[in-house]
């Protein structure tokens, strides 16, 4: 398929929906993203035709039903070139996936003045987990800082590392836009005997995504970000590493025994899926999957780039100083986030105005307060760029914006 | 521009743009108290002098959106030479304008025993309802000054 | 509405499919529930008209999508007659609900030596995670026996609060129909200072619920039994108990504040909520609500005791002693589940005979293998009933169980 | 009855009413192993009985539907008296069987070099890869008969 925005932008039912009579400009895919009919329709037919709950039901319903949920693992695991399909756990959430990790693997192997490596640009889901293990097991959180324009300050790694017994890291930041250097993180990990986890929450859903290049050992995403359904989100680790963990939640489906005195764990995954899966919600992932290997991860990325440019590019040129964009300039080494700050106007205030003109942007800390801390704000204004956008919704963005400071100029 | 001025009336903007009895005043004799909304992380400070049950100045500070200081603002003016007990039935009038659902403001506007009333140039907030996400902002300084209320209490 | 299944029967579109020209006999709603066209559509609107990331977004779409989700709340904490919708939290299953029950509240009330009183029909959802309490923390897992019908013995039941903790039992059994006395339970739970928590995974979809009238402490539930999605589940608990309870999972959402030291938790319902809640699964569970508060639970619950009733009768005239099913033959006490074992047929090959004929039923220990054991058997084959049942399915499946004889018998 | 024919051969229903070969052996000098199918909680036991590299007995025994244990009776019918090569060999072809998409299936099952090739009896069980949840039934005891070896390896 070659790659043509305005074409398919249509694949995208919300995108022409019109707010006023206006068209609405969707910028904010770090949150959310949009999703393809194709997409709603696998969810729909899923209910319609073969709903039934999976394992154990011995009719056809039901294998067609478990057929549907394990061939849209099958489709999650090549889509990061793993080849073991059974390293691939459903959860609700990336949130969900990283507590995974901090409550099983991290319970069984972290103690006291162990550390846990961070950056400073982390999202909540990265942090508070870790935070929660310095209270229950007085694990140490230690912070990556960051360089003035946003990139992970690494001169002090040594040091750093010292005493690391997991690096965690996101794989693209949700605020700077930052793609940090994970690949040589991980491997600095473990030169120190150390595990590596990705929360890919912003990675996977904008480029192709190699496990074997990344090198870490977890890595953590979400359905909703990437075409696909709410409800749905992905823990893949190295099945050595599966396996010897302890089971997370404790019910149906990751049993092999239960009697009066205990249980025994089924093996990976159903160990880490206790429960009805989100059965729905994994085949309609299993379709977004299908519908971003049919636009291909590489136009995605090459798109997003071009885009990210002239973003860049357009807002410095009409704003110039009245407009700051947070994080690096380098569209090699950013995603498409583009956190600003806009004269003195309240990010809520921006926000509000360019909403009246159709414009969907987040104001607010985007769930990494101690990020806004270091960058000294409260909050910032987020535009966020995905497949779907184009040359034109940049420019309405920056005509809203235009229109805001005329708005609140005195 | 889809009830953008219903949000931003003028005297809003005015008030935003020249805030009145902004800083902070001497404790003791006055009482402080900070508020803070989560969602956006925006803070405000308020404090109040009371004498003989009359709250005799009122000072805002911090940092906010236009809708939160304007509202402390229009707060400050409305409420400093007022007995607490009045005070308190302009917060309580202030509140349940804020809980208005959308739909009921625009029938309810005209009735003369409608929360709104007495509420002054304070009405012009009204149109916050329609902004579900806003009403945080405009009762943060309003929850703050009823903090406040709470230290001069507990003294 | 007047009840009347025929009309009621087309609403749900899965009903209407064939199965190699004969209709589909849908009799396993005990393991997920099929959906009305109704839910369907509202999910499928949610995310063609106002998908958005919920809270914190300052545009109309985020507001509308934070509406829905919020309106959702509402009604599930209307249709189990909660006062304070804030003591609705949302989950991805039933299965979560306890382990989030289990974690935060077991973990900081329950020591050594302490109990936690089960029954022995209980699902694997609420007997795992006390397991796993038992091996973290050495508390002890005690089980209410079972009279020869399947009902509680609860002859001792003064020795079996002896040292207990918290009586977690099912309000409804998925494999016996079992419905237990809830009500004397909580109280005499309360009586010595323990708390009661109530699967109630088969009991809201099936009968109206009102909390003050079962008087336990916390109320466990999920989505795709009772015609909403997969990928929901409910836990509500009393105010006071919620807001006296440690966070669950970390990450955004649940937090007032981070910082690079700690973090301080939101308040509840969303401090129980950690990162992107299943939006699109909330919204359609509402809509699920509607939909069976539209038929009425008295309905509902008349309907499936007059159904119920009539296959125990149709079952036990034309099978005899080749037909055995366990669990209670008063439909006072017992819900729609008949759990089976024909002749020496294996379950397996009863099932797979009964699918060739249209008929859907599960086939195994249906998560409660204490159960099977005490029942001496490995499986057994259930038919479950639901609103959308009528006796001309109760006749499908007694002639395709005649059928299987016939095929078996040598 | 789509398929069903397909499932429960004649040759199947045979040894599901007549099994072959149940019961025990003596340990030592028999080996056995206990297999278990966490979906449906059926056990099956294997005993061997090895001599000079050759199965010279097997019996099995345990509870579970048709399938599992008219494949456990005829498994032990192919394997006696063969080597452990060729029962490994057997098993092999057996479980490629098992594992072939039925699509393929249909396709497929004229060529000679086949895997069902020289399966004899064991052929009626083909029918069972249309039945995804079934396949763990027909494998259980081809499964167990492995952990004998296995045990018999670490002897
Ligand atoms: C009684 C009972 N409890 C708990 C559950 C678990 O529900 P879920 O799998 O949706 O978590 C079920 C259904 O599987 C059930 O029947
Ligand atoms: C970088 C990053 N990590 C984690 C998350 C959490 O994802 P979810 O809310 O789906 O769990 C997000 C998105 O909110 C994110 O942007």
């Amino acid at each position: 398929m070659s790659f043509n925005v305005s074409v398919l932008k249509k694949d995208f039912p919300l995108l022409s929906r019109e707010e006023n009579g206006e068209p609405l400009i969707y910028l904010d895919s770090a949150a959310t993203s949009q999703k393809p009919q194709k997409v709603l329709d696998v969810i729909d037919s899923y209910y319609r035709e073969i709903n039934a709950n999976v394992h154990r039901g011995a009719y056809r319903l039901a294998e067609q039903a478990t057929t549907a949920m394990e061939e849209a693992r099958e489709k999650v695991s090549s889509f990061i070139k793993s080849d073991r399909s059974e390293e691939i756990i459903f959860t609700k959430n990336a949130t969900e996936s990283m507590n995974l990790v901090a409550r099983s693997w991290g319970e069984s192997n972290l103690n006291e003045g162990d550390v846990v490596l961070v950056s400073s640009l982390e999202h909540h889901a990265n942090i508070v987990p870790w935070h929660q293990l310095a209270e229950s097991r007085g694990i140490e959180v230690r912070w990556i800082p960051l360089t003035e324009s946003g990139l992970f300050d690494l001169t002090d790694l040594d040091r750093l590392l010292d005493g690391v017994k997991l690096v965690a890291v996101s794989g693209a930041s949700n605020v700077l836009g930052t793609v940090p250097p994970v690949r040589m993180l991980a491997d600095a990990a473990h030169n120190v005997g150390a595990l590596c986890l990705v929360d890919a929450s912003q990675y996977v859903p904008h480029r192709p995504t190699d496990l074997a290049e990344l090198g870490c050992d977890f890595l953590a995403f979400t359905g909703h970000k990437m075409c696909g359904p709410t409800g749905i989100g992905v823990l893949w680790g190295r099945s050595e590493l599966l396996e010897s963990m302890p089971a997370f939640l404790g019910g149906g489906e990751m049993i092999l025994d239960v009697t009066k005195e205990g249980f025994t764990t089924n093996t990976i995954p159903w160990k880490f899926e206790a429960g009805t899966p989100p059965i729905a919600e994994i085949v309609g992932l299993g379709a977004a999957v299908d519908y971003l290997e049919s636009v291909g991860m590489e136009n995605v990325l090459d798109h997003e780039k071009t885009l990210t440019s002239y973003a860049l590019q357009t807002l410095s040129d009409r704003f110039g100083n009245d407009l700051i964009i947070h994080g690096p300039n380098d569209v090699s080494v950013r995603g498409g986030v583009l956190s600003m700050c806009y004269q003195d106007v309240h990010p809520h205030d921006v926000s509000q105005i360019l909403d009246s003109h159709g414009v969907c942007v987040r104001a607010g800390h985007h769930c990494a307060k101690p990020l806004m801390k270091l960058l000294d704000v409260n909050a910032t204004v987020r535009a966020s760029l995905y497949l779907y956008n184009d040359e034109s919704d940049v420019d309405a963005l920056a005509d809203a914006l235009e229109a805001t400071g005329q708005f609140f100029s005195p | 521009m889809s009830g953008l001025e219903d949000l931003y009336r003028e005297i809003i903007l005015d008030h935003y743009r020249n805030p009145r009895n902004q800083g902070e005043l001497e404790t003791p004799p006055a009482v402080m108290a900070e508020g803070f909304n989560p969602l956006c992380g925006d803070e405000v400070t308020v404090h109040i002098h009371v004498e003989d049950g009359v709250i005799v100045d009122m000072k805002f500070g911090g940092h906010g959106c236009s809708i939160s200081l304007a509202s402390a603002s229009m707060m400050t003016t409305v409420t400093t030479g007022k007995s607490l007990s009045e005070a308190k039935d302009i917060i309580y009038s202030f509140k349940q304008m804020m809980s208005i659902h959308e739909g009921r403001l625009e029938e309810g506007s005209e009735e003369t025993d409608s929360p709104m009333a007495g509420l002054g140039d304070l009405q012009a907030l009204q149109g916050v309802v329609k902004f579900p996400v806003r009403i945080k902002c405009a009762t943060l300084g309003w929850n703050t000054l009823e903090q406040c209320f709470e230290e001069l209490a507990s003294q």
